[in-house]
């Protein structure tokens, strides 16, 4: 017995360009992405896995990685600096046939089938590094075995007219999934999958090598491999999630999560000591609120000097903001300068830009969200 | 990566720390809302890329092993030197412990002989600046004396530094004589007890100390050697605080919450590390108001701060006032009560309705771990 | 002043098919080929790095990685396990204008050029992963400083007759460098580049920038930087070398290096502790001779049992030798199973492999080396 | 990941160990070539996930820590939980000791209880065994005892075994007894001094202790409990060496050049770990004779060596003849010399033409650090 063999390791794909951030991901994958003042997105999922005690994390990226190497580093904030297993970010590489990029969600994986096998593992836990939640992946473990499942698909119940932007799973009353039905006009069950998948490693590899063979495949699990395991009639189960979840896929999702962080019965609780979200620490001493500063219904970090009136914000660490300036119910990245007499409504500020004196950012006409990049 | 080694001497006196330093080394003090007294001056060393680095304590180590762990955030968790700390031998049989620190560095001598470095710089914990130390360094070499002892030159501040050491200083930067601040003059010289010198003298004073058992401190030690030697000053001229009693540490906080001063502090030449706690945004509710106060991570803000120092995981409840006051961490306080003038060591919980009062000259101190 | 800025970053280029070293090389890169009992090739210049007291390596690869990623994992061996630098495995990404393979070795280092920026260096180290040599890049960079150097190459003596496999440095009295041919026919020196260059970084990046424009350029230091350098007349010192190097560029030399250990001569030595060669440690207890065992001017590791007789033979860790067989002249990897009544001679069996009772392995023909794969 | 901390404690009677165990505890004692005795119940318990473990000492733990290091290669460098290591703590002003172990635990309370894992696996470390505690863990929770203990059945073997803790039991697998074998009996059980138990039974006991004074050892607070709870002894039948004696030892290493036996230790149910060294391979030359032995790396072997553990880093030169002998790491023996019986510690130099004899039962031992 090696300690090299793992029950279950996670495969994250965080290999997403995520246009439809646009100016967010212009120089970063979406999974780099700050969020709620301290956070990346992909911290989400890599602190599930640590709470949870999956000790094998590999992240699968092409896309732009430079930020995300950085930021996961050797795996030290999530305790995945591990001699054996820890993180390992996958990239696509050269064989002896030549280069291959990732086709697709299935073929990333099939790509790095070897990386798999090294750890022999039982289960593999698919995610994906661009949703905002905290789960006990160890739970659904559980559940898994116990129900002798070989694929089980997490899922969350969504508003029955949100039904059409997901992949939506129809269950019997045994939570067992007899239908998947990828963006249904008319769905049958407002179950959508969460991107959240625990198989079998056996049963996975085999209809990986299938469908990799599949000239007409889009190597996708929502779109290929799950329904053709249930075309095959796999033994396969939905684990309903309850609690915050969010993918932020466009600037107004990820406004609107930054924003839900400030409300009162917010479920996302970033306080319990016993699911703490980890990320890159910043070396910066406590944050600084002037004689003349004002913060309420605001979210700070460390390094934030704070001159002028913050409210319903949530700051990066190193923001600072002048004298006479008043920000409301924005998102201000790391590191951002707010001059004097600055007035900002309803935006989303990126890292590093300097707003001058006197600035007024808002969109008086629309009242949609402001996104202010260098 | 310079040719030096760090030592940090933990012994130091602790008696006019009351009871903030009854269960730690002055050195494991919270201090400025996330950090310990040791981190400044860890922090200056390994920003010149000193990598090997040891500690000697004087036996309470246990929160100083817990604050540094491996010495990870400061990048000294190495296979090849890294962070060493070296507690006092105690013979369990025949149960003798020895006065003085000298003995702590005899029992490693080995230790300092193997390290391969050709310089020692020599500290102690309790003088917080962000100093240039490769500066000094230089400084060091090209006068070519066989100590240089780092100072600044004080005007007024007389009380700030008392029972410091104060250095007499020639017109040529040599170290005539090394008196005791006891706050009468106005222009001084403030030791900042730190030095460089050779390994090999560094190793000679310890031997000399053991031959002739006159010595049982190290300081005492080294300052025989100023009249023997060629012992210069270098100035240092940014903020320096002092922590050596509660009155300094406190005020040494309240300065901190002048921008300029903890902007230099914490960033003019190289940043203080500290250990992370991963710690969650520091969340302001509606009933919030915080004026001139450092705030660190993790806390909920619900009522009212002003001048303060306030550490990781604080909570403070709606209607709370709290003002010119150091609390440490995970310290709760709740709906109404209302404190001044006050230090509360971490993990202390205020009731509701409770007022405690400290005079600005005279903070009151509470003990850790307690629900008042 | 950030912890981040560094004086020097080595950048090591480990991306080499090693096509010439054919079936070792099939499922491996080249820098990650076992060689002298417990080491890889890239152990030798990674170590150098370290003990060099240089804390930052980026390791550029795009063929075959994932042993050489198990291999260097988070950096332990050589204590690049560092929060700040430590080693970063560089391979190809996917910029928005797509993705982009490697197309020479200055090119690998153009699009890694975000991630020496973040160091902000004065000098960059380029290095090589498919040589065996020790030596300590500090007293290079002392050198290079010292002449105020922009651009310094290290060079060793060869036989005159092996010039024209060499790039050949032509320099003046003072080392300066004054010439630089490609495999030339008739040498005008015998100091060959041994393709370890010190930069200073701002000139570098000037001369990749130009490069990487110029299309009819192959992106390669020895056929274009340099060249480029030399011709506008850029200060460039040779750095003379003296001791073992080999590169180990056939299965030949890669036999022959091994065989050098052996000598008595040899000074390629391993058992300096100033200069250790760090590599991951096998777990395996000490290795066995039994009553019936006899060895004999071999180097042998941990976790070997010898029943059987082993002359002038380099064993891996794990190998074991049956009763009655007798292994001559040869280099045999991991893990490696030996039956009873084998006769090996002058070969090179790869790792795993297992050798059936009564085998006889030589190649008595033509007396070349025998290289033994699964 | 079971839901156990693992608890070592190395008091443990060093009285026959002689000299190999005077600079340290028995847990650090080199053996089979590149471990300590500690290294096999640690990875004993790292092969099955437990990832908290702490390990208690009487004091002299220099050895250990340095050797244990952060735990790296055991995988227990963590963020949560890890590797701990606890001294007893002595309180220099009052100079006071205390007798027996049970302080140490007393004092680390805290941290027990605030550990998550709802088992104790508590061990000594001088058992070398390679065991599946994950059977062991299992047939715990099965038998719904509250203590199990693991234990050996001996037949013949009557002198291995002195002095340890002999176990009656009764055909239900209960623990009936435990008394000391002194030899006399052919068939008997040997309590390898490891058990499992709920982590709130095991607080109860150090608890109980204190409120009662009764005992100064935890191994006496646990025994006590025989008669008043459900005791169960697990059964192993693997390898079983016992580091009790110098004579045992001894025997232990020479036991482990058999093959079979020490195949079984180092891979039966995962691996055994240790501190890695970086040494290069191991160099046999022209002159080398090397039969029946154990030989771990970075070794220079020219001369003639039968029966032999040899540790890392070992030089023996041409025409030295070394039979019958344990050589610890970085020994050095010149040409000629010739050893029989011997037990080198580490770091000795035996120059040429010395001989040095010990007896088969009697091994001669020699303390580290010398020049002979």
């Amino acid at each position: 017995m090696s300690r090299e063999k793992k029950e279950i390791i996670a495969m994250l794909l965080a290999g997403g360009q995520g246009s439809r951030l646009n100016m967010l991901t212009e120089k970063i994958a979406k999974p780099a992405v700050p969020f709620g003042g301290k956070y990346r997105i992909i911290d989400f999922t890599l602190s599930n896995c640590s709470n949870s005690g999956i000790d094998t994390v590999g992240v699968l990226t092409q896309y732009r990685p430079l930020e995300l190497n950085r930021h996961i580093g050797i795996g030290s904030p999530w305790d995945l600096d591990r001699k054996d297993g820890g993180v390992t970010i996958l990239a696509p590489f050269m064989g002896a046939e030549g280069g291959r990029w990732y086709k697709g969600t299935a073929n990333a994986i099939y790509e790095n089938f070897h990386f798999i096998e090294q750890y022999d593992p039982e289960y593999v836990l698919v995610l994906s590094g661009d949703h905002i939640y905290k789960m006990d992946y160890s739970l659904m473990l559980d559940y898994h075995k116990e129900r002798a499942s070989e694929a089980t698909i997490a899922v969350i119940t969504v508003p029955w007219e949100d039904t059409n932007k997901f992949g939506i799973m129809n269950v019997d009353d045994e939570s067992r999934i007899v239908e998947f039905e990828e963006k249904p006009k008319q769905a049958k069950s407002n179950l959508a999958s969460m991107g959240i998948y625990i198989f079998n490693w056996k049963t996975l590899r085999r209809y990986l090598a299938e469908d990799e063979s599949d000239r007409k495949s889009h190597h996708d699990f929502g779109k290929n491999i799950i329904p053709n395991m249930l075309h095959d009639g796999i033994s396969m189960y939905s684990y309903v999630f309850n609690g915050y979840w969010k993918d932020v896929g466009e600037v107004k999702s990820l406004w609107e999560s930054n924003m839900d962080l400030l409300k009162e019965d917010n479920t996302l609780d970033l306080y319990d000591r016993n699911w703490k979200i980890y990320s890159k620490n910043p070396v910066n001493p406590p944050h600084y609120i002037s004689s003349t500063g004002k913060v309420k219904s605001s979210l700070l970090n460390e390094g934030c000097v704070i001159h002028g009136e913050v409210n319903n914000c949530v700051l990066f660490p190193g923001v600072e903001v002048g004298r006479n300036s008043i920000v409301n119910d924005s998102v201000i990245m790391p590191d951002v300068k707010i001059g004097e007499n600055v007035s900002i409504r309803k935006s989303i500020i990126m890292s590093k830009v300097i707003i001058p004196d006197f600035t007024v950012i808002e969109d008086r006409e629309n009242n949609e969200v402001v996104l202010i990049n260098e | 990566m310079p040719d030096i080694m760090g030592i940090i001497n933990l012994s130091e006196d602790e008696t006019a720390m009351r009871d903030i330093a009854k269960y730690r080394p002055i050195g494991a003090i919270p201090i400025a809302g996330r950090y310990r007294v040791i981190d400044f001056v860890l922090s200056n060393m390994v920003n010149i890329g000193i990598h090997n680095v040891s500690i000697f304590t004087q036996g309470k180590s246990r929160s100083i092993v817990e604050h540094l762990g491996h010495g990870k955030e400061w990048d000294l968790d190495r296979k090849k030197d890294g962070l060493f700390i070296f507690n006092p031998y105690v013979n369990p049989k025949d149960s003798t412990f020895h006065k003085g620190d000298i003995k702590n560095f005899i029992d490693q001598l080995d230790y300092i002989k193997l390290s391969k470095q050709k310089y020692v710089f020599l500290s102690r914990s309790y003088m917080i600046c962000n100093v240039n130390l490769q500066d000094a360094f230089k400084y060091h070499k090209d006068s070519g004396a066989d100590i240089t002892l780092l100072y600044k030159k004080m005007q007024g501040e007389k009380d700030k530094f008392i029972n410091c050491d104060n250095l007499t200083i020639n017109e040529a930067g040599k170290v005539i004589s090394v008196g005791k601040n006891i706050g009468k003059e106005s222009n001084f010289n403030i030791s900042m007890e730190m030095c460089f010198l050779k390994k090999s003298l560094f190793i000679d004073i310890i031997e000399n100390s053991i031959s002739k058992g006159e010595t049982m401190y190290l300081k005492q030690a080294i300052l025989q050697q100023v009249r023997k030697l060629n012992v210069n000053g270098y100035a240092f001229d940014g903020y320096l605080g002092c922590i050596n009693s509660i009155e300094n540490y406190y005020r040494v906080n309240m300065e901190l919450l002048d921008i300029e001063t903890s902007k230099e502090l914490f960033y003019k030449n190289g940043y203080i590390y500290t250990n992370v706690k991963d710690e969650p945004p520091t969340k302001y509710t509606e009933t919030a108001n915080v004026t001139n106060s450092m705030v660190a991570n993790g806390c909920i803000i619900e009522g009212t701060v002003e001048r303060c120092v306030i550490s990781r995981g604080v909570k403070i409840g709606k209607n709370a006032v709290v003002k010119d006051c150091v609390i440490m961490q995970k310290c709760s306080i709740e709906e109404g009560a209302v404190l001044q003038n006050v230090i509360l060591d971490k993990n202390i919980e205020v009731s509701s309705g409770i007022e405690l009062r400290g005079a600005s000259k005279k903070p009151l101190v509470i003990m850790k771990n307690q629900k008042i």
